[in-house]
């Protein structure tokens, strides 16, 4: 009998071979330690993210989400839903509140959903993994489990967008939240102290659309981290994860800069203070290597 | 109370005083020098055996004036607070000590100063004595509300509520006024989401039933005079029947009239589609604003601050308050009944302040009226408003059915009496444009503030109005909206009871709350030169039949501005007179010449400058050893005497601390100030005829948050004095 | 004990500041029993720390003086500093209301020489400057203090300089064992003027004060203008020490937002309008104020007191919410992000000092009010039959300013005034 | 539905607010902006908006139907949510933007060559084929997002971001054949089907 259970979304991008399949690796590293049984929603589909809207409108794009919550539903009964991916948290609570908000949706999404034969309630939490960590575990618990402190290394805790708004983590600002430097501190490493950009848009979606303009805004976020004297950066969101790691080659050839600056996910961080190996934790992921962690593993 | 005069001084050694300065010494010069009956040294004068000293030789020993010679007297009043007994006080605390060095050097000077203080305060105890209340006193408990709005029926009703009787008189042939004529009115409660009911109707009624309040409609006062606790009014109806009624107090709620908007042509007033607010409102609760000779009404635009706000010849400069909120009003009146129809608001900024304000605000875009910042240009015939959008930054129009203008309120606050001089006695006519048609020496209105309103010049004090027992309330003081009106009218109620209240007991009204002296003088000294008569700010003073002067203590202020103002100096206070001043600055110990010890004199206004002397002393800022501060109660009272005793006793330099003077004057008394520094641009006369340099009297705007300016203007008059040298008239 | 005289026919007044103490005053100089509580050790309120008033750019301290005066010379009021009120009941006419009184550690012997304050060398936070200043454990909380006696901090109590204090006063004034003191009285109405207290600004979080030094707010403001501030009245920045010449006011910061406070505060489109003339005092032309607004709300006759800084070369206006302020690090100065709706311009505009407009939020305790009366969603107090003989003035009615503000408090007097003529019956 | 870009408007009247309060979704918040621009300012991509969401909803009040439904301001949306935290009013404005944009999308009348348009559309059908993002097929359909020669060119340049992508396994050249899919298409596709049928049924003409 697991600690704690939950109904997992994993999302697309978490799936074998995809970009953030290295995030879900070090997720179940972490959630071993931490003995937290993730109940994958049986034939979950796409959220849409937040660009579904152009094509999708607004009654498709609910029931996506919709779709997810009837099958948790059915699945695991009582059951919070958590998501790892930003975007999927968004569009499934987003969605879960607009439901529950109005009857009117509510009808139209079954009578959508009926014709799958589900039927959604959307009475259960729609939760992030950062929300389950702090808010489940708390910060004290999650120190027990270090064995390999995470001394020295300077990390920007990089909260972006959909992980922080409109909804975000309880008794956090929008503009200034500290859960993530909180968590940095938990792992035995030094976060930078006041990195503005921290909760700054990394473009998101439009990065494919608009590269110039999300690569505009990537450089300001890895550049302050940089100022901060930041050996990385940390973040909860795939989106974010893939953005501002990967553009960087292109960035430096447009800027004349030399960014080669790791980004990592929280539960990478943990999984290395939680001593884990390079793979468990999702190190071999990185594009741009993260060597104070390699070095740590090795 | 004994006549024969009894002077205890009491000198404190505490707070360190004893250790600054021989107190056995100053108690020597109150009774050798000052001639106090009794002088007394205490460690600790303030604590209770201290006070008990005094109490037992005011019991015992029969002293009638106390001269407390300790810390200012602003401090430890509550200690020093003796019945029927002239209290005075050396301040030797923040006066001396808190000001001088602690050196062998400064012992000296320091000491004459205490000394100094010692015979002034003795000497202002010689010179005062208890007041007795006037035996003009009244007490009548009937209020005149002059007007029947909403504004007035409140006052009436709370008044009487209060167990006043009250008489209301209305111009006009009913009760209710503007709010009378309109449907309904801006919500007053959560959730503030809709017009409500105006409540004049139930006011109404509220009134007819009430035993208390009596109602003359269709009357005018035709003269009123006398003064708080015996007012007698005039009340004339339209048929020409006069009755003369006797009241304590007086509420002026006349409230407005409407902007005439004939002077709005630019915006199409005059055109069928184009209606004030006003007119909507009237058009409303007759039923009609569906449509407009026959057209359906599908579409409103409203123009806010219509000739509001604007310097333009015939526009109104101030903004009237209430209509971008009344505007918010009567779109619901459309949106309520039919949502598809559209209702534009234009404006410059919208101003729906408070807690209700932005509620009211949300409620209207809630419901469907649409806001749109925008200069209006022009109004077409047609009903095409051209404006300027002024977030799309585009000249742009809109095409309506129905045009609204919020145009402002105009005061009817009578006649301004600085155009319209008053009637000379014997020839006093009724003027039919006045609203209280007073027979005061000063005009037949209340003085107005600006742009025609009554409004009190003061932040702190709104009821501060200028003719004592006598207040506006409503929209004659300031632009307000219903509710501001009501609470407005209520205070006025609170003001006019304790009016009747405080006349009764021969008590003035504020500033000086409580204050039994008035001003009396000696009828065989004056030459009826009428110069009180006219300095008075209060309008108090009248004239009888030989021209001499009559002070109606009732509506005096006590500033002692017609103290001041006597060239002949046969005006005073039984507390506070040309000698409890005169005398003082006549008692300090000059010096010869050759002493280097110059004397300056420093007549401080004791609600600002005085203060601002006490703290700069808590700061132990320090000033010349060689000033001597006496407070008086408004520079206005000064009088040109004082200083002509001062130069020609010696003094080497005077120094008048009044308020701010001008359009912002802080001067409670008015223009005490003003007048102060009028006074004294004539003392550069007496100067030159003593041969004596103009830089030894000077006149200074002090705020009470001058702590640091006060005492350098002190060290700048010694500094002064060195360079221009000692006076010569020493003795 | 304090012995305290109060009948039915007594009115009792919650709060010292201008509105109460013009309540209390009304009521007193019509021949009325008033009870006065404070719950701070001096009368003044708010109005005592503001440095001047608009439109006549006069200074508050100059009406308090006055009232303290009509205070001073009034029989019919008795006044209790550091009490509050810690329960109500009854009807109107009769109520029963526990008072309690923190201990000030010093007696009415206290002459305020300042002896004590002297003797001591722990700081505090001085709580009438905002904490922008420290001040002695020994303190008189302003120089126009009244009562004018002296207060022990009690931080200070325990610490050895609390035996320095008493060991300092020659007049037995320190009494280091007073205890908190109940007293339940009976009164015959209250009128509730607690007045208000500044938006949290720290809640504002696109602003930045509780990360960027050189954001403040205009209470703060005020006590940098203020010759009795913490900088002698000069307006120098909290960073740095630096002259702040170049001042931006932002409006609406905290009120007219579903996020902060819902209702518009009324004074802060004045106070910031009054500001421009802080600046030009203390810099002249080199003075450059910029107001960031949504509507300017200069009501009424006051409309000119706009029009005249809107003639002002120094000040500029920019219709705008600031987006956000981010701090320059290399000097420190505020940087505002936003854009001027008036024809969409985008600003990124850097200043010495940011001044923000906080919302007035009343000090009327939510939830827990002694006793039932009708509070409405902004956290006033309604006025309602059913409040019985509680009467609202000032602040803790609506967000007024200070002149609607005593007219509030006139008119609660008399309503208090109703109902103790009605105990006494003496109502024709 | 092309039939209602006739729509015809009158100058700050009501019937475009109104257009957009019944078939843009959100569109009922339009009316409570008070014009404070706090949304303008916290956009990310600020600058590129012609138009910033405030200015948009005056123009909408205004009456501006076309300027606003050509406009490809609303497309600059990153979905940042800064707006929707700052509003003092409560507007949802990500979400309205979003409704903008796919209304103007749907009648047709979207601009032709907004990349994020057409970007937003492969997405969606690359996630509905399957009922997952196929991120292979995706981003090779970006690459030709504009035509044949662009795409090679685009592709080459992200050539070695693939191939870094493929070592470190976030990226599978299998994708190409199947790849990640749900069981259930059917019943989802139906679902799709049900919803579009009943959102178009809810548009009002004008």
């Amino acid at each position: 009998m697991a600690n704690k259970e939950y109904s997992f979304y994993p999302g697309c991008s978490s799936q074998k071979a995809a970009s953030g399949s290295n995030y879900q690796t070090s997720v179940n590293t972490m959630c071993d330690v931490l003995d937290i049984q993730l109940n994958t929603i049986p034939d979950w589909n796409c959220c849409a993210a937040s660009i579904g809207y152009a094509e999708g409108g607004e009654l498709p794009r609910l029931a996506l989400s919709a779709r997810n919550m009837a099958l948790s539903e059915q699945a695991h009964p009582g059951q919070d839903i958590v998501a790892t991916c930003a975007a999927c948290w968004l569009a499934t609570r987003e969605t879960k509140e607009r439901l529950n908000h109005s009857q009117n949706l509510m009808n139209e999404t079954n009578e959508a959903l009926a014709a799958a034969g589900l039927n959604v309630k959307a009475d259960q939490n729609i939760r992030h993994m950062v929300e389950v960590l702090i808010e489940d575990f708390g910060y004290d618990e999650l120190g027990k489990h270090v064995t390999k402190p995470l001394n020295g290394i300077k990390i920007a805790g990089y909260v972006g967008c959909q992980t922080n708004r409109p909804f975000g983590i309880d008794g956090e600002s929008f503009e200034n939240p500290k859960y993530l430097d909180k968590l940095v501190e938990t792992m035995g490493a030094e976060p930078i102290d006041n990195y503005d950009k921290k909760v700054t848009c990394c473009g998101g979606a439009l990065a494919f659309s608009e590269p110039e303009k999300s690569q505009a805004l990537i450089k300001d976020i890895i550049e302050a981290a940089y100022d901060g004297g930041a050996d990385m950066i940390v973040t909860p969101c795939p989106v974010c994860q893939m953005n501002v790691e990967v553009y960087q080659n292109d960035i430096n050839a447009k800027y004349k800069t030399k960014f080669k600056m790791p980004v990592v996910y929280y539960s990478t961080l943990m999984s290395v203070a939680y001593g884990k190996n390079r793979k468990e934790s999702g190190l071999d992921g990185q594009v741009i290597a993260a060597k104070q962690l390699d070095d740590i593993v090795k | 109370m004994a006549d024969e005069k009894k002077i205890g001084a009491y000198i404190c050694k505490g707070c360190g005083i004893g250790e600054r300065v021989d107190t056995a010494q100053m108690a020597q010069v109150a009774t050798r020098d000052a001639k106090a009956s009794i002088a007394k040294e205490h460690e600790f004068l303030c604590n209770a055996e201290g006070v008990k000293m005094i109490q037992d030789d005011i019991a015992n020993e029969g002293v009638n004036r106390v001269a407390i010679c300790a810390c200012s007297r602003r401090a430890k009043t509550d200690a020093f607070n003796f019945e029927n007994v002239v209290i005075t006080r050396g301040n030797i605390r923040e006066g001396v000590i808190w000001v001088r060095p602690d050196t062998d050097e400064a012992r000296e000077t320091t000491q004459e100063m205490a000394d100094d203080y010692v015979r002034m305060a003795v000497t202002e105890a010689k010179f005062q004595t208890v007041p007795t209340p006037s035996t003009d006193a009244e007490y009548n408990k009937d209020i005149l509300v002059v007007g029947g709005g909403v504004s007035g029926m409140t006052a009436a009703l709370e008044a009487a509520k209060a167990g006043y009787p009250v008489t209301i008189i209305e111009k006009t042939g009913g009760l209710g006024g503007n709010a009378g004529k309109a449907w309904k009115s801006i919500p007053s409660k959560a959730p503030y989401a809709d017009p409500e009911d105006t409540g004049v109707a139930d006011m109404l009624a509220a009134v007819e039933a009430n035993s208390n309040i009596s109602v003359h409609l269709n009357s005018t006062l035709t003269k009123t005079s006398g003064a708080p606790g015996r007012f007698s009014a005039d009340i004339t109806t339209e048929s020409g029947s006069t009755s003369t009624e006797n009241f304590g107090a007086i509420i002026q709620a006349s409230g407005y009239n409407e902007y005439d908007a004939s002077q709005l042509k630019e915006l199409g007033y005059g055109n069928s589609n184009v209606v004030t607010q006003a007119e909507l409102d009237a058009m409303a609760k007759g039923g009609s604003i569906k449509n407009i000779n026959g057209k359906d009404i599908n579409s409103v635009a409203f123009i806010q601050c219509a000739g509001q706000r604007s310097e333009k010849e015939g526009h109104l400069p101030y903004c009237s308050g209430h209509c971008c909120l009344t505007s918010i009003k009567q779109a619901m009146y459309f949106k309520d009944q039919n949502p598809d129809i559209d209702t534009n608001v234009i404006y410059s900024d919208l101003r729906t302040p408070g807690a209700g304000g932005e509620d009211f605000y949300r409620s209207g875009q809630q419901k469907g009226v649409t806001f749109t910042k925008g200069t209006v240009t022009e109004v077409t015939a047609d009903g095409t408003v051209k404006f300027k959008d002024m977030i799309l930054n585009e000249d742009t129009e809109e095409k309506v059915d129905l045009v609204v203008l919020a145009t402002g309120m105009v005061a009817n606050s009578g006649i301004n009496i600085e155009e319209v001089g008053q009637d000379e006695p014997g020839e006093w006519q009724t003027n039919a444009d006045s609203v209280l048609n007073l027979s005061y020496r000063q005009g037949k209105d209340i003085p107005l503030l600006k742009n025609g309103f009554n409004d009190s010049h003061f932040i702190c004090f709104p009821y501060e109005s200028r003719r004592t027992g006598i207040y506006p309330c409503g929209p004659v003081r300031r632009p307000m909206d219903m509710q501001q009106a009501i609470e407005d009218a209520t205070g006025a109620a609170m003001k006019a009871i304790q009016a009747v209240e405080n006349a009764g007991k021969g008590k003035a009204a504020h500033p000086r709350a409580g204050d039994l002296s008035y001003p009396s003088f000696r009828r065989e000294g004056c030459t009826q030169c009428k110069r009180c008569t006219v300095e008075c700010p209060f309008g108090a003073i009248d004239e009888d039949e030989q021209r001499f002067p009559v002070f109606n203590e009732a509506r005096c202020r006590r500033c002692g501005t017609c103290m001041g103002a006597c060239p002949v100096r046969v005006i005073s206070f039984e507390n506070y007179s040309v000698d409890s001043v005169g005398q003082q600055l006549k008692n300090v110990d000059i010096p010869d010449e050759f002493s280097e010890k110059p004397r300056i004199l420093i007549l401080a206004c004791e609600n600002d400058a005085y203060p601002a002397l006490d703290m700069a002393a808590m700061n132990k800022t320090e000033y010349s050893a060689f000033a001597r501060v006496i407070p008086v109660r408004c520079l206005g009272s000064v009088n040109l005497i004082w200083i002509t005793d001062a130069l020609n006793s010696g003094y080497d330099g005077a120094i008048l601390m009044g308020c701010q003077k001008g359009e912002n004057y802080q001067c409670h008394f008015v223009k005490g100030s003003e007048i102060a520094h009028i006074r004294m641009s004539k003392v550069d006369d007496t100067l030159q005829s003593l041969s004596l340099e103009p830089e030894r009297v000077t006149v200074h705007e002090i705020a009470i948050t001058d702590i640091d300016r006060v005492p350098q203007i002190i060290n700048d008059m010694a500094e002064t004095i060195e360079k221009i040298g000692m006076s010569p008239f020493k003795f | 004990m304090t012995d305290i005289v109060a009948t039915n026919e007594t009115i009792l007044v919650v709060g010292g500041g201008i509105s109460g103490m013009t309540a209390a005053l009304e009521a007193a100089e019509c021949g009325k029993q008033v009870v006065l509580i404070e719950k701070s050790p001096a009368l003044g309120g708010r109005t005592s720390q503001l440095y001047r008033y608009f439109p006549k750019m006069c200074h508050p301290t100059c009406g308090l003086e006055i009232n303290l005066r009509r205070l001073k010379g009034n029989k019919n009021i008795c006044l209790l500093t550091m009490t509050q009120v810690d329960g109500v009941t009854g009807e109107a006419g009769n109520y029963s209301v526990t008072l309690k009184t923190a201990p000030r550690y010093v007696n009415e012997n206290c002459t305020a020489c300042g002896d004590c304050a002297t003797a001591v060398s722990s700081e505090y936070d001085d709580v009438h400057n905002y904490g922008l200043g420290k001040r002695k454990g020994a303190y008189l909380q302003s120089a126009m203090a009244y009562p004018q006696r002296y207060v022990i901090d009690p931080q200070m109590i325990g610490t050895e300089d609390a035996g320095k204090a008493k060991e300092a006063c020659k007049y037995g004034a320190i009494d280091l064992d007073m205890q908190e003191e109940s007293n339940t009285i009976t009164v015959g109405a209250i009128i509730w003027a607690t007045g208000w207290q500044p938006y949290d600004a720290n809640k504002i979080q696109p602003y930045g004060y509780d990360r960027i030094a050189n954001v403040i707010t205009s209470v703060e403001f005020e006590r940098l203008s203020d010759p009795h501030g913490p900088t002698g009245g000069k307006l120098l920045r909290p960073s740095d020490g630096k002259e702040a010449k170049k001042v931006a006011f932002i409006q609406c910061a905290g009120s007219r937002d579903r996020n902060y406070l819902k209702h518009c505060s009324r004074i802060c489109c004045m106070a910031s309008l009054k500001h421009t003339h802080y600046v030009r005092e203390a810099y002249g032309d080199e003075g450059k104020s910029t107001i960031y607004y949504i509507d300017i709300r200069a009501i009424d006759r006051i409309d000119d007191f706009y029009q005249n800084v809107k003639n002002d070369s120094t000040v500029t206006f920019v219709k705008s919410k600031v987006a956000r302020i981010d701090e320059n690090k290399t000097n420190g100065n505020p940087v505002l992000k936003g854009v001027n709706t008036e024809g969409y311009v985008r600003y990124e505009d850097e200043h010495d000092l940011v001044v923000l407009a906080v919302g007035m939020q009343p000090s009327v305790p939510v939830g827990d009010f002694p006793i039932t009366v009708t509070v409405n969603e902004h956290g006033f107090i309604e006025q309602d039959d059913s409040n019985g003989a509680i009467f609202a003035a000032g602040c803790s009615a609506d967000a007024l300013d200070v002149n609607r503000a005593v007219q509030s408090a006139t008119a609660g007097a008399l309503r208090a005034i109703q109902v103790v003529n009605r105990v006494a019956g003496t109502e024709g | 539905m092309s039939n209602m870009n006739t729509a015809a408007v009158t100058r700050y009247r009501n019937n475009f607010l109104k257009e957009v309060e019944a078939n843009v979704e959100e569109g009922e918040w339009v009316k409570m902006c008070m014009q404070c621009g706090v949304c303008a300012g916290s956009c990310p991509l600020g600058n590129a908006w012609a138009h910033p969401p405030q200015e948009i909803f005056m123009m909408i009040r205004a009456g501006k139907r076309d300027e606003v439904l050509t406009s490809d301001s609303m497309w600059m949306c990153t979905s940042c949510y800064n707006c929707i935290a700052r509003c003092p009013r409560e507007l949802p404005i990500t979400h309205i933007m979003h409704g903008l944009a796919n209304y103007a999308h749907r009648l047709g009348i979207a601009p032709k060559n907004q990349p994020t348009r057409k970007f937003a559309k492969m997405f969606w059908d690359n996630l509905t084929k399957k009922g997952r993002v196929n991120e292979l097929k995706l981003g090779i359909a970006l690459y030709f997002i504009n035509g044949l020669v662009d795409g090679i060119k685009t592709a080459l340049k992200a050539a070695p971001l693939g191939l870094a992508m493929y070592k470190t396994k976030r990226l599978s050249p299998m994708e190409i054949l199947g790849g990640h899919g749900i069981k259930d298409t059917g019943g989802l596709h139906a679902i799709l089907k049900k919803a579009r049928e009943i959102e178009d049924a809810k548009l009002t003409k004008m």
